[in-house]
């Protein structure tokens, strides 16, 4: 049942084709100018807790936010700004959260990566790895108790989160259900500093499919064509009732765990490997070699990504944080009259 | 006509389904089999598709609800044992319990955990984790007594907006049994005087709530009235009820059948001292099992526990002073 | 990497395999009366706290114990009793556990199926399904660390209990640590009344060894020579650095969950199937067909096993149950001058 | 020389591994990159073999380090950040804690859980939970407030023949320095007082001794002798050293980082009041952090937590009465 493609046989409309990749490359972009934002404001001092980035896995993430519809769900992870973007995230909401604006989706109380808009579909994260899935399979399970059809849920997670517990506990349910489930694993070759021979010993996560009795595939994260090809497959798949998806794209994070770690533990192999290729730079050698960008247009687009980031970051830079006294933030549940007075 | 607890817990199930399409119940065996206790005896065949078997994976049974009730349902989770929900903890304190106050979204679960000693129980068939969850902001924390509080408050726990943790008791599955189920209830969140007295407020809750009665009846012999106050719901926990109380009585004992170390016990007593010091004229004083395993042994486990002679004897020593 | 066994070719001197087969067969008998000897005192009142058999799975469970060695570790779980006793628990250790004798390896403190002799090799359970397992490899990781060569570890599981997280964890952390551990799960088709397509979506549980990037096995739970052969090889390649082996072992329980389960649920299909067959039985016609014993031996040595059952509940019914003012019970730490004052 | 309170949970643990071969690190990213926070860097390299990479794991982690202890090891787990160790609440709670009680074989782990507060920390990066792990029996719970006892107790936690939940504040880490590790010190069990007053027993533990001096100091400029009761370990807890010092002092304050609910605060007010409630010249107070996750931004952080501001304010109002 596992399957590995490699690059992808690209069938149907040309056109439809070019728009899609150009579509995904474009929110890459703005992820990747996002992020490298986010980096710069880290290293001013401007950022309160962690800064995680997508760099290097933004073909994979992108593939994802380009496959969903707007019922869907979606349970991004930390490196996941360009499935978040292509999906429904605003970069304001991003910026927002990231600069502790009290206008942000999660108003001060949670920061950075934790963002979501769960009645949009984007669930927000908990820190706990491989927490989220099961709360997908809920939500798929949810949708289907009440007879709604044709919605697929999303999962993301990295190599090392496929050591959890919950990893596996929400696999299963899932394969149980035969929920339109995607789990995308991004296998980046390392889980902060542990590299995934301390991780696992299969030849590869896509080996954990056969186990769930469920298909599973196997794709070059740096390759934007065979990411939207191989996610978007799974998640036609999943659409159409097929049961869950296992999705493994191999590929390598450019950049430390987060903003703070220099990342001296990767190998020099692997940063020199086919895993250590920029999908950006794969992707804009592809635009131009397909004649579908030149570089002028590329760097329109870029300039209008960096325009939109900008105004964004500037923007919740201006915008108050919380004010304690103002609002009631001690409130942990919805209905008031159990509350107890706080301390 | 007479009810169980445990019937009282399957008809207020019954009724959530029959009412509530949004219901639906998750839980180990509890599909056709009817769950472990037969709490869920014959709703799957009442409500298909409504009341499903889940694999023994507590952390994505809970994943799984808290999911569903983001998509606007009601899930009901069955625990085999409370015990277990240690392995759905993670989900429970930090998926659940902070969902509304990170995402503005309410999170309506209802785990059940039946909870609490049974005589050969032994120590992990036997916990009682009310003390666990209450730490945690975010859960609402229920320990009904009564078959009338299993059925009113289990419907409530459906229908409240946050998660409920639903502690019922094993040892009043079958022991405790009423005429007919209530159609009317105090609220979550209100306490009730199980009995009236004078000398001595005695706050309880669960199983221990028969307990201290029958330590009531013990003392009642000896000439002291004491109030016996059921907690009913410990988070939130109604410290007006009991200082309303202690305000009577002057005399404080708090009796719990978990471990002494931060228990529902300690909460009581700090609150008192804490917002009512001036209304005691005795040290209050709490009793709980002894900090150990829960013993399987019967021998070991009714010296474990608080019973009605300990809790009598606790008493006289508060009354006494 | 994952082995179908179904007849073993049985290789080797005949009469080591006849005295291996006599050995473990009469463990199956020792557990067989012994199991059912705890049901009538089950029935009669005597025993407080579940009683759970191993009707139907003596075959695989003494496959275990048969090819444990001293030094070894095992983790038993609820349907184990001929794999303890052909490990080393004596039939007074289990006599005195379920009939709460003082003087048992649990001293009346845990119950019936969680007895344990820690310190000689058999873990004492708790209830958690899954938890054992990392416990085994901790016992393993000790020993290679000391430089302790040679043992093995097995832990057992059901087909319900692979659904943990707690399972996963622990193998995937056996298998990256190369830890001897052999994982022998009992799919017996059910988890108390859940029938295993609720339970798992794969073929068969052996698909998850792939996923771990270890060997695994399927074995005929009900015949005990292929038994004896798969899970002998199985803790022969543990011991010889092999690393971790998974086996699966279809079969059926012939028996409720528990005592108090009359187990109806359990689809007449099955038990007529070839999984419904009682691995005595066949391994008493194989014996006789074998002429490795005769009807007059097998009455023998059942007369023999009934001595020891009602010979062991006897003195057990007789000795004191604990005594909670005799004895300091109440301590829960080994180190005294930690110990708080009790309630 | 200076050394932090982070440095001196590593040369704690350097030494335990010099001194004691049955010592070994588990816990993620703990080799080569030397933890999460550095709390193990360059150990792996002094010690090969004996600092180990873990998978993201927690459960099979404990019960790693709870089957090697049974075989004589005395491992120490790193939990990245204590918020993780719900994941590997059922090994510590019920496999770690009963194990002794059960089988009459201690399970010497330390389990050391990155705790508290700091600013960015948000709701699953700055949790304590103490309180919750010094509910359940079995357990010692540490939680030390200075780089000398980080030292010696982590050293004292290696050598416990019981699981030791030791509790390292993050917000420590970096700020607190001393001039050398000590070579003496309290023994486990025996809680300190870090400032002497006449006039109010403050009580407190891990990063809240800070605030608490803190708040010492600005109420003696109003003329107010506070003393500070750092607790140092909350199971076992020194209730004897509080006693005496409300036995001097009349009046009590117990502080605390973690939720109110059936925390650290509760059970020694209740202890208190239980065993010296004549000493008291006025009702006890608590102060703990807002019962909600713990906010993500400093704004609302600092207002969710106590502080030296806080504390004063809390403590001025129990001097008043
Ligand atoms: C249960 C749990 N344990 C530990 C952590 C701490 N942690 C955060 S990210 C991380 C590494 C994750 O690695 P991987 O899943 O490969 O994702 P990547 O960072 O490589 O994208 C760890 C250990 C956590 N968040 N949750
Ligand atoms: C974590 C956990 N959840 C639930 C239970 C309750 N429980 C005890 S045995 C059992 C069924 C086990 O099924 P399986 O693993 O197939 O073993 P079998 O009984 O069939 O031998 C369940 C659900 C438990 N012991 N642990
Ligand atoms: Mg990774
Ligand atoms: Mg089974």
């Amino acid at each position: 049942m596992v399957q590995t493609v490699i690059e992808p046989t690209s069938a149907g409309d040309v056109s439809a084709t070019r728009d899609l990749y150009i579509k995904a490359y474009r929110f890459m972009l703005l992820a990747r100018v996002l992020d490298d934002k986010l980096a710069s404001l880290y290293r001013a001092g401007k950022i309160l807790g962690g800064v995680f980035l997508g760099r290097g896995q933004e073909a994979l993430s992108v593939s994802i936010g380009v496959g969903l519809r707007e019922r869907d769900i979606f349970a991004p992870l930390i490196r996941d700004m360009a499935g978040r973007l292509a999906f429904n995230e605003s970069v304001l909401d991003a910026a927002r959260t990231f600069l502790g604006s009290s206008l942000g989706p999660m108003r001060g109380r949670d920061g950075n990566i934790h963002r979501g808009r769960p009645k949009e579909g984007q669930l927000a994260m908990i820190s706990h790895l491989g927490a989220m899935i099961s709360v997908v399979n809920g939500g798929l399970f949810a949708r289907r108790m009440r007879g709604i059809k044709g919605t697929v849920g999303v999962a993301c997670c990295g190599d090392g989160s496929t050591s959890t517990g919950s990893f596996h506990e929400a696999m299963n349910q899932a394969a149980i259900e035969k929920l339109p489930l995607v789990m995308v694993v991004a296998d980046n070759q390392y889980a902060y500093s542990t590299p995934t021979e301390r991780q696992f010993a299969c030849r590869s996560l896509v080996d954990r499919a056969v186990g769930y009795g469920i298909p599973g595939y196997e794709v070059d994260g740096t390759n934007l064509t065979a990411c939207l090809n191989v996610v978007g497959e799974a998640i036609a798949r999943a659409r159409a009732g097929e049961g869950p998806q296992l999705v493994v794209a191999n590929l390598l994070r450019l950049c430390g765990h987060g903003e703070h770690d220099d990342a001296q533990y990767i190998e020099p192999k692997l940063k020199a490997s086919d895993l250590g290729r920029d999908c950006m730079k794969l992707a804009e050698a592809y635009l131009t070699q397909q004649s579908w960008a030149d570089a002028a247009t590329l760097s329109k687009w870029r300039a209008e990504a960096v325009q939109k980031v900008e105004e964004a970051t500037a923007a919740a830079q201006r915008e108050p944080g919380p004010d304690p006294f103002a609002e009631n933030y001690w409130a942990a549940l919805s209905t008031e009259n159990l509350l107890e007075g706080n301390e | 006509m007479s009810i169980t607890y445990l019937e009282a817990i399957r008809e207020a199930q019954a009724k959530a389904l029959r009412d509530d399409p949004r219901v639906f119940i998750y839980g180990q065996d509890v599909g056709a089999f009817g769950g472990a206790f037969k709490a869920t005896k014959g709703l799957a065949k009442e409500f298909p598709g409504r009341v499903l078997d889940a694999p023994i994976a507590e952390d994505a049974m809970a994943g799984l609800a808290i999911g569903a009730a983001l998509e606007g349902m009601r899930p009901i989770l069955e625990m085999q044992f409370a015990d277990f929900s240690t392995v759905a903890f993670n989900q429970i304190v930090n998926q659940a319990a902070t969902m509304f106050w990170r995402t503005n979204i309410s999170c309506p679960i209802t785990v059940r955990l039946p909870c609490g000693g049974t005589a050969g129980g032994g120590p992990f068939h036997s916990q009682t984790m009310e003390a666990i969850y209450a730490h945690y902001p975010g859960l609402v924390v229920l320990t009904p007594a009564t078959v009338e509080d299993a059925y009113s408050m289990l419907l409530e726990a459906v229908a409240i907006d946050d998660p409920v943790i639903f502690c019922e008791h094993k040892f009043l599955y079958y022991h405790l049994k009423a005429d007919s189920l209530p159609t009317e209830a105090l609220p979550v969140g209100k306490a009730r005087i199980a009995r009236v007295g004078r000398d001595l407020t005695l706050v309880t809750y669960s199983a221990m709530v028969h307990e201290s009665l029958a330590a009531a009846d013990e003392l009642l012999s000896e000439g002291w009235e004491v109030e016996v106050v059921d907690l009913r719901s410990v988070k939130p926990l109604d410290t007006d009820t009991v200082i309303a109380s202690v305000a009577r009585t002057g005399r404080l004992l708090c009796v719990g059948e978990a471990w002494p170390w931060g228990g529902v016990t300690a909460e009581v007593i700090t609150r008192v001292v804490c917002e009512g010091y001036d209304l005691l004229d005795a040290p209050p004083q709490r009793l709980n099992a002894k900090d150990t395993p829960v013993p399987y042994h019967p021998n070991l486990w009714s010296a474990h526990r608080p019973t009605a002679r300990s809790i009598a004897a606790a008493a006289r020593k508060v009354l006494q002073r």
